[in-house]
């Protein structure tokens, strides 16, 4: 009984149904801020960590990816003729102490990041889709 | 002059000349009767069709509106806007395993939801949606209205009893208790604008608000009982159960209330009981307090398409008020509920009804 | 003085010797006196417990305690050196309430038993699980899956054939 | 009037517990009777963990502890490692530090205010509270590309100075904060329904609390005038000019307003940093490597992963939003510690729920629930 003696004129609510009318009609910089994601995707920070690539030319298949993984996501492996690291990204915790260990700075992340598969085995990402080649105008 | 439905029909029918022609057909194979029975099915299917069109609306309305409010976007991808997701809803809603649990009484878990339904629909009868647009004008209709509200408790007892989950179980017993404890306020509020009316019929009640004060004001009972609108008010939203009293499913303590058990089209059935009362107590709100139907009268338009309009609006106006006041408080606990219920609002609305038994008859107005 | 050197004082035949845990004083404690030293601790006003720890140190277990003093801003740090095969210790659940769940999940993960604990259950991992996984031994190698029984309680089982996996 | 008590179960999976939370209630119809609480759900072992990782390789674990707010796991971890092996931190490193953790403060308590309201009823603050997070997310994501497991703060120093226009978008979201600040306040504060479901429920005395475990906001809603970054100073707080938020009432709506204090002091706290941020290498030169990713200015923390800190250990603590957040890490002189111990805030404040829900009804066990502020991760680990 106390507490509604105090609270007649329910000033509280009105003041609270002022701020949600001020959202309905926008009013201050109150807009709608979410985007379509399928249709609409926002820009990703140039050090997002998403999927792994691999420079091609600067890759020595040195291993010290592999050994500083702390979730063994790494394991390096022949392609074509030489030895490339291989990502089970189902096991990847998006750390990036991959990118910050590698000597010859051919292990980046990019800004990808959708990666939702069916299967386990298609999220292991072989040197067949992490290999890039470096522009050589860049 | 046409009062009901059922009569407009005849009317309109007559006005263009194929009534009597239709007429002559049934009465030349002697089955007079048939031809009633066909023009009342016609009210009931348009009346049933218009409520699902307009729950199908609210719903879109509600989570737009929310949307709205919490800037985002809502529904957007099905229609202009997402103005069709309801329809998706429903297929999806179809197409979903229509699961009962184990231990669970059948009959009464299958019944419960079409009995929530039903007893919504019925609501709709006695409501004058304009001029002439009422399917019947019962002598009793707010009466019968307040008597027809007390089933929807009775059916989610049912639902909540006979899906065999104690969190169905309590939000069951908590709509109960709720639906008792508003129920009386509801229906003394309501005498008072019969004490003012002097008969219980839509109708009438809305008739006695034409006409202004002073010729600006216009008559409605808003601005004669005040009190006993905001109470009134009060006393629908807690009927809809909706926030900020919305236990029966409060959903954070007791995962979906009533409907916890529930799937399919069963759901679907609960899902639509919710708008179509939200409406119908909304219509029951404009018909008592806010004139019903009363507009101004514009020329040259049939008063049975204004009317109509004038209904629509004002009843969209206090939908828009609920959903706004759902997008803005927290839930009330069912202990404080029922002490609003029981402590305060009795009291005001029955010192409500004394206030307006006085003027009446006092002869002040 | 310090804290440590403080309880020293008080009750020189309970502690064994005085240190730091890197800056904080530390005081080895024998570990039949738990209980005296508890009561003098909270004496002393360390009214709240931090955490207790669980070390196994292959050829012993030790248990730590971590205090602090709201009133006087100071840390103490108590240790008992316990036995390896069957590590025990009385409870200070009567002392400070926190060391319920910590006893627990000391019990639980490093497998130390506590006297006295008003309700001595693993807390993190389900009960009839094998091996308490914070000892050096601890048998990485065993596969055990949990399920969930008829009464809600959780079954524990090294057997994962009739498991549901959907591949 | 005799009635029969039943036995309610909620959880591991309901909306309103948080994660994989589960009491076993029992209930004399709507009321309270006892309530346990049972946890292990999300068990990961962490600490376990801990003891076959090396020294860098735990610290993309700890951000999963806590994953409102990250940072302050990744601090505590990465300090106690400092404190082991005596490492010097360069003045910019730490006052970077200090940013990115009263920026997960802000977060914390913007989730929670929101979680507290959404498990009232209202559901539009927990919106509100997340369109104010997402840009303090895109600061993070441009700052150490991740959005929630940052892996940011080394031993050392941290994993890469400021990007270019961290600084200016800081500033723009501490603006927009304070006017979104008030809204909240209008929305939730006065509210006449928020206040009888949240004042005088829960109560819980300053003595008990203590008692009990409770740190941080929690505790400090009972009247204990104690914060870790006041009283025992680590990093540049002594430099820093804020004061611990406190209230007397103990209910939950003193532990709400205390919240929403600290997001105040946060931002002031934001603002000195801002302005004092002094030049300087990110990262100590030992541990530092010329840049290879980033931007170029950017010095990339290298530490190595074959670390040996010398034998010792040490507990170490800090004032994490949800409370005292401590790492224990016990080194034997190898590559990896002998023995990691988190005494997470989660864990420990939950010990006083039973206490404070007792005799209540359901409806509020989860408003109290709410204002404890706990994240499973942090209390299974």
């Amino acid at each position: 009984m106390a507490w509604i003696s105090r609270n007649w004129a329910m000033i509280g609510i009105m003041k609270g149904l002022i701020v949600t009318m001020k959202h309905i009609l926008q009013i201050g910089n109150r807009k709608t801020v979410t985007v379509q994601y399928p249709y609409e995707r926002m820009k990703v920070a140039p050090r997002f960590r998403g999927r792994q690539a691999v420079d091609e030319d600067a890759c020595i298949g040195c291993g010290i990816c592999e050994t500083n993984c702390p979730n063994s996501t790494i394991q390096i492996v022949k392609y074509r003729t030489r030895w490339f690291p291989e990502f089970n990204l189902g096991m990847c915790l998006f750390c990036g102490l991959c990118e910050d260990a590698c000597p010859m700075n051919a292990l980046k992340m990019t800004g990808d990041y959708e990666l939702a598969d069916y299967t386990r085995e298609s999220l292991i990402y072989g040197p067949e889709r992490t290999l890039f080649k470096k522009e050589v105008s860049k | 002059m046409t009062t009901n439905a059922y009569d407009l029909i005849v009317a309109i029918l007559s006005a263009i000349g194929l009534y009597d022609m239709i007429l002559g057909f049934f009465q030349d194979i002697g089955a007079e009767y048939v031809l009633r029975i066909i023009i009342v099915l016609v009210v009931i299917a348009v009346v049933v069709v218009f409520v699902l069109l307009t729950v199908m609306f609210l719903s879109w309305l509600e989570r737009k509106m929310f949307a709205v409010v919490q800037a985002r976007y809502g529904p957007m991808v099905t229609g202009p806007r997402g103005l069709f997701q309801p329809i998706a809803d429903g297929v999806k809603l179809l197409g979903k395993e229509d699961t009962i649990p184990a231990g669970a009484d059948r009959w009464i878990f299958t019944l419960a939801p079409y009995i929530v339904f039903v007893s919504v629909l019925l609501v709709f009868i006695p409501l004058p949606f304009g001029k002439s647009l009422i399917v019947s004008d019962l002598k009793v209709g707010l009466l019968y209205i307040i008597a027809i509200s007390a089933i929807t408790p009775i059916s989610i007892l049912l639902a909540g009893w006979a899906s065999n989950n104690k969190y169905s179980l309590i939000g069951a017993i908590r709509a109960v208790a709720q639906d008792i404890s508003y129920t009386i306020p509801l229906a003394i509020t309501a005498i008072a604008v019969v004490v003012f009316v002097g008969s219980l019929s839509m109708l009438d009640i809305v008739n006695a608000q034409s006409g202004y004060w002073f010729g600006i004001i216009p008559k409605w009972f808003i601005f004669l009982q005040p009190l006993g609108f905001i109470l009134f008010l009060i006393a629908c939203i807690a009927e809809m159960g909706r926030i900020p009293f919305d236990f029966q499913e409060s959903e954070q303590e007791l995962v979906a209330g009533f409907f916890t058990e529930y799937s399919g089209m069963k759901f679907a059935m609960f899902f639509l009981a919710e708008y179509a009362h939200l409406f119908a107590v909304s219509g029951i709100i404009v018909t008592i307090f806010l004139g019903g139907w009363n507009g101004p009268v514009i020329p040259l338009i049939p008063i049975e398409l204004t009317s109509l309009v004038y209904f629509i609006i004002k009843t969209y106006a206090v939908i828009l008020f609920t959903m706004w006041l759902r997008d803005t408080v927290p839930r009330v606990r069912i202990d404080q509920l029922l002490n609003l219920g029981w402590k305060i609002m009795i009291p005001l609305a029955l010192l409500n009804l004394l206030v307006a038994a006085f003027v009446v008859t006092a002869g002040v107005i | 003085m310090n804290s440590a050197e403080e309880l020293k004082y008080l009750l020189p035949a309970s502690v064994i010797s005085v240190g730091v845990q890197t800056n904080k004083p530390l005081a080895v404690i024998k570990k039949e006196d738990i209980l005296q030293v508890a009561e003098k601790v909270k004496e002393m006003g360390f009214d709240n417990l931090s955490v207790i720890t669980g070390v196994d140190r292959e050829d012993r277990i030790e248990v730590i305690y971590n205090f602090f003093s709201y009133k006087k801003k100071q840390n103490l740090v108590l240790k008992a050196i316990l036995d390896r095969t069957s590590p025990s210790i009385d409870s200070v659940v009567s002392f400070w309430k926190v060391a319920d769940w910590l006893e627990r999940e000391t019990y639980d993960l490093v497998g130390i038993k506590f006297n006295g604990h008003p309700n001595l259950k693993r807390i993190l991992l389900p009960e009839g699980w094998m091996g308490h996984p914070l000892r050096k031994d601890y048998d990485m190698s065993i596969e055990q899956f949990v399920t969930v029984g008829e009464d809600g309680e959780d079954i524990v089982s090294t057997d994962g054939s009739n498991l549901l996996r959907g591949e | 009037m005799e009635t029969e008590t039943f036995l309610l179960n909620v959880g591991p999976v309901h909306p309103a517990t948080h994660g994989v939370l589960r009491f076993k209630l029992r209930m004399d119809g709507e009321t309270i009777r006892d309530c346990q609480i049972v946890v292990g759900y999300l068990h990961r072992g962490t600490e376990k963990l801990g003891e076959m990782k090396t020294y860098l390789q735990f610290i993309p674990y700890t951000d999963r502890l806590d994953y409102i707010a990250a940072m302050p796991n990744n601090y505590a971890y990465v300090r106690a490692v400092e404190e082991l092996a005596g490492i010097e931190v360069p003045q910019r490193a730490e006052y970077i530090r200090v940013l990115v953790m009263e920026l997960n403060r802000i977060i914390n308590h913007l989730v929670m205010m929101g979680s507290l309201l959404l498990d009232l009823g209202g559901s539009t603050m927990i919106m509100y509270g997340f369109r104010e997070r997402e840009n303090a997310l895109q600061l993070y994501e441009s700052l150490c590309g991740a959005r929630m497991t940052f892996n940011y703060i080394r031993p050392g120093g941290v994993r890469e100075d400021l990007p270019d226009g961290f600084i200016p978008k800081l500033n723009e979201f501490i603006k927009d904060m304070e006017k979104r600040i008030v809204d909240y306040e209008e929305l939730v504060n006065g509210n006449e329904i928020f206040l009888m479901r949240v004042k005088n429920i829960g109560v819980i005395s300053a003595e008990e609390a203590i008692n009990c475990g409770m740190t941080g906001p929690s505790m400090r809603g009972s009247g204990v005038d104690y914060d870790i970054r006041k009283e025992e100073p680590y990093s540049i707080y002594p430099d820093l000019d804020f004061k611990a938020c406190m209230r007397r009432e103990g209910d939950s709506l003193a532990r709400y307003l205390v919240r929403l204090d600290e997001i105040r002091e946060s931002m002031h706290i934001l603002k000195q940093i801002v302005d004092a941020m002094p030049a300087g290498k990110n990262v100590n030169q030992k541990y530092g490597m010329a840049p290879n990713t980033g931007a170029p200015t950017a010095v990339t923390s290298y530490f190595p992963r074959i670390f040996t800190p010398p034998a010792g250990e040490v507990y170490c603590r800090i004032e994490a939003p949800k409370g005292e957040l401590g790492f224990y890490v016990a080194s034997d002189g190898t590559t990896k510690p002998y023995r990691v111990k988190i005494r997470s805030p989660s864990f420990c404040n939950l010990v006083a729920l039973p206490k404070m829900v007792e005799g209540l009804k359901i409806a509020d066990l989860i408003a109290v629930f709410g204002t404890i502020d706990i994240v499973l991760g942090d209390v299974d680990r």
